[in-house]
């Protein structure tokens, strides 16, 4: 179906190849995952496929790609519009046209075909997609996953036989990407369509896909083959893959399910003078409780005649690193937002304790610039955020904001590893490297309580890693840190506590171990696998199973 | 303000275009396939072998009474052109008025415009005077008052223009016919003894919506005859009255509106 | 594969012969949409119109249905160019851009909305300019603004807004001095829409008469100008004066970050495709 | 409601005789019809809110027309009152007949805003934005990319502001615009590189057969020939009256040979259109009295036109005259309020995803 043969790639005025003589070939009707760190070429590739690259992006090809006998570096996106679907990442920037029915049609109308057939179309991509609920909406009312959905349906009324998507759930939710990624199974396994994808959050996929392309980056040659073999090579993988190979289990088991099973073997001989963790973080041990930073009493709150929070209390202590967790709408974002002062209460407060004087500061009295002299908000969306020239001036930018003198960042973007874009276009840095750039503008203000939204959406395991060390880090350093997020495994390996929201409601405030494992959905793969409250990452997993612990 | 003088000439159509150059040097109109058909379906330049001729009646304060027969070339020329163009005398008009033209002066008898303003002798209070047009449609006898005015009125072969100095109640006083005037085909002025200025036959009460605070009537007898058809010409406001009659039918279409919304409104509330 | 550059502005023509042919439709034109907004200064204005009052009531109307006929022209002879959906993408989220510019309430009541047009035009040609202006009024028409009978002026001459501003000379090398420059001709061009989008009403505002603001037909032009400038004095100079202002200002501290911007991604849409 | 062709139609026949006319009692007629339109089906709709705004320019206009024509014009008998001569341009008798003239003036001013201010009401734009001629398709989809997006960039540019805020970012001056405003159209731009790949993805432009060079070359030159025609056509009837059939002449073939180029260009776009909006018996009945409507207007405007024009100046009489003909055509506008389905206004008005996120912009 699809074949490359010594395909070199390499983009204008970029001195390296990003692509380096690839050959391999893709039989019809296969599922396969790209997966490696980002910018180590996987979107690149992916476009090669329709004629993107060269067309769009310009550069230098050499060798060739065949899909389905046509050459796409030849007849250019357009000609390979009718084989090959392609999907992006962001789902706000896909549409042409407001109404989702017509957004069906839009590429139909450019092909010119008639009417009747055109109807057929839409009908049937409707039905495939199943969001034919959705076919009189305008597309500026639909949620993240909904939209990816209409993208998808979008170029399916061009009937490809192939469909490319690149990283198409990075920006959703797991809930959104669950569906999304759903379709793309449906899609494979009923219509036998051929589906390339790339993404970051495998245990999601890893099941499905029949092959995995692992990109390394750093000039290594990529990587194909079966999931399991693939997944032994590769260093960054989910929990379950990286307990498994940590206790060569072969076959690598890649789901819980098939993870039980040595579980339970594991469990029935293992090395005794291994101990579990203590099931409650040090925090909570101590008697002598630290003073409380952030009080919230009452809170009630809502959106033009939306209730978002109701009756909501909750006392947060300094140097605590709490997780509020919750499907999306439960609250999470308003609940920061009302922290940080850029929402006010209608019922109850929110009082902010200045960690020096120790005197409470009612949010809905005290005005923004007080409020963020001690609490510190990074959005969801670093573009929000970035404007300025080059990083420095970002920093700049926000030290002015709060009336200081720009100071030295050294310290700061060294630990954030961004030291050598100090002086960079912010926007030409990648999700990650942006993201973190965020942190350091918001950082730079020295705020007592660090209140996070989402922040590893888009980043793959190695950006996350990072994050989650840069996190403890701050953390011990005795900063309050409060993370509106759905990534379970970051909260297992960072969260001290964890506060479940439901409809604006507080309906689970526990320490870590606790909630997790009395909850199905919001636990870790380890403790899924092993359904054990003191388990809930690989090193507790580790601690109690591996042989040689000492 | 702009007022354009037109030399004494006796002067066959195209050479009186040459005047137009000269006079209209400035940047003048654009249109569109709109005025196309407007212009093209205005005969006034087909032209036709022999020339028409028309009457032309010039009645001053003294009561003198000049008459000339005026030739163009043209099948239907405007009143306006009839006068400027072709009737050879001396005039001031003012086209500032929006309203094509309003005659200042003909020979010595008028206003000086723009020395003074064109309704010199008409500007509120005291009697009032200008220059009224009366026509007379071929074959009729009878003077019709042009509220119209000039630019409108098209002049063809046989109709006779009367422009008296006056208030706009006498119809000038001259009941000879297109043939008296034009016995001979030259086109040569022929004065004749001024006869005692007519007095309006009847003068009708005024209307109280339109009465003028001045003592002068400005309107002509109600022995206006029917106007030029296919559409009513609106008539000067003593015969209101009449006027406001041949609105009626502005009164029926209001009500029919406003019956419809009734009808919609009564339609929606069930 | 053969070697094509594509830049952005450039995109519009597949030939050079081509793009002069549309640089000469785009001159033409404008040229009688010029003739159009001022046609109260043109009327006819010749003894057999003498009755240039009706003219005067017809020429709205078909000066209206001229300019429309031929800003469509001239879109329609872009759009040949216009095949490229770069262009088409840009020029569209940029017009969304601008349409929510103009919805964000500066302080004084300042409108964002000739900045783009201005400043994409200076860094993206003329064209490109023009082509933005046009739609960013078109839109805002769509968006609740309304469809009025100014439209086709107001697109046309927010047009040349984008379009003369292209033509502005080069100043890469001192951004200061060319910041300084757009902001005088942001000025300029306040004042000078103000000029143009009143002369389309100012024939109703006063009925036909000897006023002293008003224009007759058959008034020669000078006159005509003085009394339309005690017209423009009267009514809208004060609010053109404002706008002028704001345009100064904001160009004179927006044109250079936002240039710098332009910039940056006029090299993401430049590329070039080498045979191997 | 109505077919967007119909709509477009009774716009045509409505704002020819709001243009042209200036006699008061067609006037009020065309705007009672008008407004009939605006109360019975244009309430409810998305739109209807621009009603509001137009209505208040046209009010606004009509009141600044009075005073300036009733101070600037000083003709007429019926003197209300005298300033004194001394003053500059104000100076003078007061007539009742310069009100009146200012109004009348006015009025034509307010009816012509009205009339549109109804079209914007009652009809679907998106259906209008739809409904481009395919010479201008690619236009129309930048117009229709750029609806797309603007309720996201509202959304965008909330959370801007939001992000700004918290790093201290204050509105002291002009200055302060500069962090909400770069950031918008990084992202803009940032956007509207992917959606170009999805566009070029799904084939986008694959519907014009580019036509040979040669053609395209010469249809272009046809076009420039046509615009040049109706120049040179417009510039002789300013400089060279005498050709005035000419000229005229000229303006028309200009005018004939665009709209062969548009026709032209339009055969180059082979493209369909998904979704026709259906055609019923109503918009048959409306599209015809409006035609009708129209022509009235139009011949009586060429044969007969005196009664379109009004001066209430001396020596004209101040009541208007009236022509029942020309009446009736202006009552035929009323059409759609008669054959309009019940609750049509209601259906319109879920109709409009891009006018209603607008509103939140404004």
């Amino acid at each position: 179906m699809i074949r490359f043969e010594h395909l070199s790639y390499r983009y204008p005025g970029a001195d390296a190849t990003i692509l380096q003589d690839l050959s391999f070939e893709i039989a019809e009707g296969e599922f396969l995952l790209v997966m490696g760190p980002s910018g180590a070429g996987k979107s690149t590739l992916l476009r090669c496929l329709n004629g993107l690259v060269p067309h769009f992006y310009g550069g230098t090809v050499s060798g060739e790609v065949l899909v389905d006998g046509r050459d796409p570096v030849a007849l250019g996106p357009r000609g390979m519009a009718d084989l090959v679907g392609f999907v992006l990442q962001d789902p706000e920037a896909q549409f042409v046209v407001d109404r989702v029915e017509d957004e069906l049609a839009f590429a139909l109308e450019n092909q010119g075909l008639p009417p009747i057939l055109m109807r057929k179309r839409v009908e049937e991509a409707l039905d495939q997609i199943n969001i034919a609920h959705l076919r009189h909406r305008s597309v500026s009312t639909l949620s993240g996953g909904e939209r990816q959905r209409v993208a998808i349906a979008a170029v399916m009324t061009l009937q490809p036989r192939v469909l490319v998507l690149d990283e198409p759930t990075s920006q959703l939710d797991p809930q959104a990407a669950e569906e999304v990624l759903d379709t793309l199974v449906k899609l494979n396994q009923d219509l036998g369509l051929t589906i390339i994808l790339s993404e970051h959050r495998l245990e999601r996929v890893v099941q499905y896909v029949d092959r995995i392309l692992y990109f390394s980056g750093n000039g290594q040659r990529p990587i194909l083959g079966e999931p399991r073999q693939v997944l032994s090579q590769v260093e960054l993988t989910p929990p379950l893959i990286t307990l498994a190979k940590a206790l060569d289990w072969s076959p690598i088991p890649l789901t819980i399910k098939e993870g039980r099973r040595f579980a339970r073997k594991a469990a029935r001989h293992r090395p005794d003078g291994n101990k579990a963790p203590e099931a409650t973080p040090p925090s909570q041990r101590r008697n002598d409780q630290p003073p409380v930073s952030i009080s919230v009493k009452g809170l009630g709150f809502s959106y033009n005649g939306h209730p978002a929070l109701q009756d909501l209390s909750l006392d947060v202590r300094r140097g605590e690193f709490v997780a509020l967790m919750g499907r999306n709408g439960a609250g999470k974002t308003t609940l920061l937002k009302q922290l940080v002062g850029l929402l006010r209460p209608d019922q109850g407060r929110v009082q902010i304790v200045a960690p020096t004087s120790g005197a409470a500061m009612d949010t809905r009295k005290a005005s923004v610039e007080e409020i963020i002299q001690y609490v510190g908000y990074v959005p969801q969306n670093p573009n929000a955020l970035l404007f300025n020239d080059t990083v420095r001036q970002e920093l700049d930018f926000t030290r002015h904001g709060h009336g200081l003198p720009p100071g030295e960042y050294e310290g700061l973007l060294d630990t954030l590893g961004l030291t050598e874009y100090a002086s960079h276009y912010p926007r030409d840095l990648s999700v990650g490297e942006r993201q973190r750039v965020a942190l350091a503008s918001i950082l730079v203000a020295e705020p007592q309580v660090l209140l996070l939204d989402e922040p590893t959406r888009g980043l793959d395991y190695q950006q996350k890693a990072s994050l989650v060390a840069f996190l403890q880090r701050e953390r011990a350093r005795g900063r309050t840190i409060i993370m509106a997020t759905h990534d379970v495994e970051l909260v297992a390996n960072c969260a001290d506590r964890v506060i479940l929201l439901g409809d604006g409601q507080v309906v689970v405030d526990g320490p870590t171990r606790q909630v997790m494992s009395e909850s199905l959905v919001f636990a870790s793969q380890i403790n899924k696998l092993f359904r054990d409250p003191a388990l809930l990452t690989v090193e507790d997993a580790l601690s109690l199973y591996a042989t040689d612990a000492s | 303000m702009f007022t354009r003088r037109f030399p004494h000439r006796r002067v066959p159509a195209r050479d009186s275009r040459e005047v137009e150059v000269q006079v209209h040097r400035i940047v003048v109109g654009l249109g569109s396939l709109f005025v196309l058909l407007v212009a093209l379906s205005l005969p006034g330049t087909a032209f036709v072998d022999e020339p028409s001729q028309a009457g032309l009646v010039v009645q001053f304060d003294d009561g003198r009474v000049e008459t000339r027969c005026v030739a163009f070339a043209e099948k239907e020329i405007t009143g306006a052109d009839l006068l400027l163009a072709y009737s050879g005398y001396d005039i001031i008009v003012d086209v500032s008025s929006g309203m094509g033209i309003t005659v200042c002066q003909i020979e010595a008898q008028g206003c000086s415009y723009p020395a003074e303003h064109c309704f010199c002798q008409c500007m509120g209070g005291g009697d009032c005077a200008y220059w009224n047009y009366f026509y007379r449609e071929p074959g009729s006898s009878e003077w019709t008052y042009s509220a119209l005015g000039a630019v409108l009125r098209k002049v063809q072969h046989g109709s006779v223009e009367a422009w008296v100095w006056g208030d706009g109640t006498t119809p000038p006083a001259f009941d000879g016919s297109f043939e008296s005037i034009c016995a001979e085909p030259t086109a040569e002025p022929s004065v004749t003894p001024a006869p005692p200025t007519a007095t309006p036959t009847v003068v009708l009460p005024l209307p109280a919506a339109t009465q003028p605070p001045e003592p002068a009537p400005t309107s002509p007898p109600s022995v206006t005859p029917v106007p030029p058809v296919p559409t009513p010409t609106p008539v000067p406001s003593s015969a209101g009255t009449q006027a406001l009659l041949r609105t009626w039918p502005f009164g029926l279409m209001v009500l029919i509106l406003v019956l419809i919304g009734l009808w919609v409104r009564s339609r929606r509330e069930r | 594969m053969t070697a094509t550059r594509n830049r952005l502005a450039l995109v519009l023509d597949r030939f050079p012969l081509q793009r002069a042919l549309n640089a000469a439709i785009l001159v033409v034109a404008s040229l009688i949409g010029l003739g159009s907004f001022f046609y109260p200064f043109l009327l006819p204005q010749r003894s057999d119109q003498f009755n240039a009052m009706a003219h005067a009531q017809d020429a709205p109307l078909l000066f209206v249905v001229l300019v429309v006929l031929c800003l469509a022209a001239v879109l329609s002879s872009l759009a040949s160019g216009l095949m490229n959906a770069k262009l088409i993408a840009v020029l569209g989220i940029l017009t969304a851009a601008n349409a929510v510019l103009r919805g964000v309430p500066g302080p004084a009541g300042f409108t964002l909305i000739f900045l783009l047009p201005i400043v994409c035009g200076y860094a993206y040609g003329p064209t490109f300019g023009f082509l933005l202006g046009v739609f960013s009024l078109a839109v805002s028409a769509f968006l609740g603004f309304g469809v009025g009978p100014w439209l086709p002026y107001q697109m046309f001459s927010a047009g040349w807004v984008g379009l003369l501003s292209g033509c502005l000379p080069r100043l890469k090398r001192h951004p200061r001095a060319e910041a300084v420059m757009l902001a005088i001709w942001g000025l300029l061009l306040g004042f000078t829409f103000g000029v143009l989008m009143n002369l389309w009403f100012w024939p109703y505002v006063f009925s036909a008469g000897q006023s002293e603001m008003y224009w007759e037909p058959g008034l020669d032009l000078v006159s005509a100008l003085q009394r339309y400038g005690v017209f423009y004095t009267f009514t809208s100079f004060w609010w053109d004066l404002l706008r002028a202002a704001g345009n100064f200002v904001l160009l004179l501290l927006f044109a250079a970050p936002v240039l710098r911007l332009l910039r940056r991604f006029q090299q993401r849409f430049f590329f070039e495709v080498r045979a191997t | 409601m109505f077919h967007t062709l119909t709509w477009v139609l009774w716009l045509v026949a409505a704002v020819v005789p709001a243009f042209i006319m200036r006699n008061p009692l067609y006037l009020a007629l065309l705007l009672g019809a008008t407004w009939l339109l605006y109360t019975t089906l244009g309430r409810t709709t998305p739109m209807g809110s621009s009603w509001g705004s137009f209505v208040k320019l046209g009010v606004f206009l009509f009141a600044l027309a009075i005073p300036f024509n009733a101070l600037s014009i000083h003709i007429g008998q019926i003197v209300l009152f005298h300033l004194p001569e001394s003053w500059p341009i104000i100076g003078g008798p007061i007539t009742l007949e310069a009100v009146i003239a200012g109004a009348v003036s006015g009025l034509a001013l307010l009816t012509i805003l009205v009339v549109f201010a109804a079209f914007n009401a009652v009809v679907d734009h998106y259906q209008l934005l739809r409904a481009t001629p395919s010479f201008l398709f690619q236009a129309g989809v930048v117009i229709s990319i750029a609806i797309t997006f603007v309720p996201q960039m509202v959304i965008s540019a909330r959370e801007i502001r939001q992000a700004q805020r918290i790093r201290g970012h204050r509105f002291r001056g002009l200055r302060d615009l500069l962090p909400l405003v770069i950031p918008l159209l990084a992202n803009s731009l940032e956007r509207s590189i992917q959606l170009a790949e999805t566009m070029e993805a799904r084939g986008f432009g694959s519907a014009v057969s580019l036509p040979s060079r040669r053609r395209a070359l010469l249809s272009q030159l046809g076009l420039l020939a046509a615009l040049v025609g109706v120049l040179v056509g417009l510039s002789l009837l300013a400089f060279y009256p005498q050709a005035r059939v000419w000229a005229w002449l000229l303006v028309a073939i200009g005018v004939i040979g665009m709209l062969a180029f548009f026709a032209f260009h339009g055969r180059q776009v082979k493209r369909t259109r998904y979704r026709r909006q259906s055609w019923h018996a109503p918009d048959t009945v409306v599209a015809v009295a409006s035609a009708i409507s129209l022509a009235i207007v139009i011949v009586v405007r060429l044969t007969a036109p005196d009664t379109f024009f009004y001066s209430p100046y001396p020596p004209n009489s101040l009541l208007p005259a009236f022509d029942p003909l020309v009446g009736v055509a202006l009552l035929l506008l009323v059409m759609p309020v008669l054959v309009a389905p019940r609750g049509a206004a209601r259906e319109a008005s879920n109709s409009e995803p891009a006018a209603r996120d607008m509103e939140h912009v404004a």
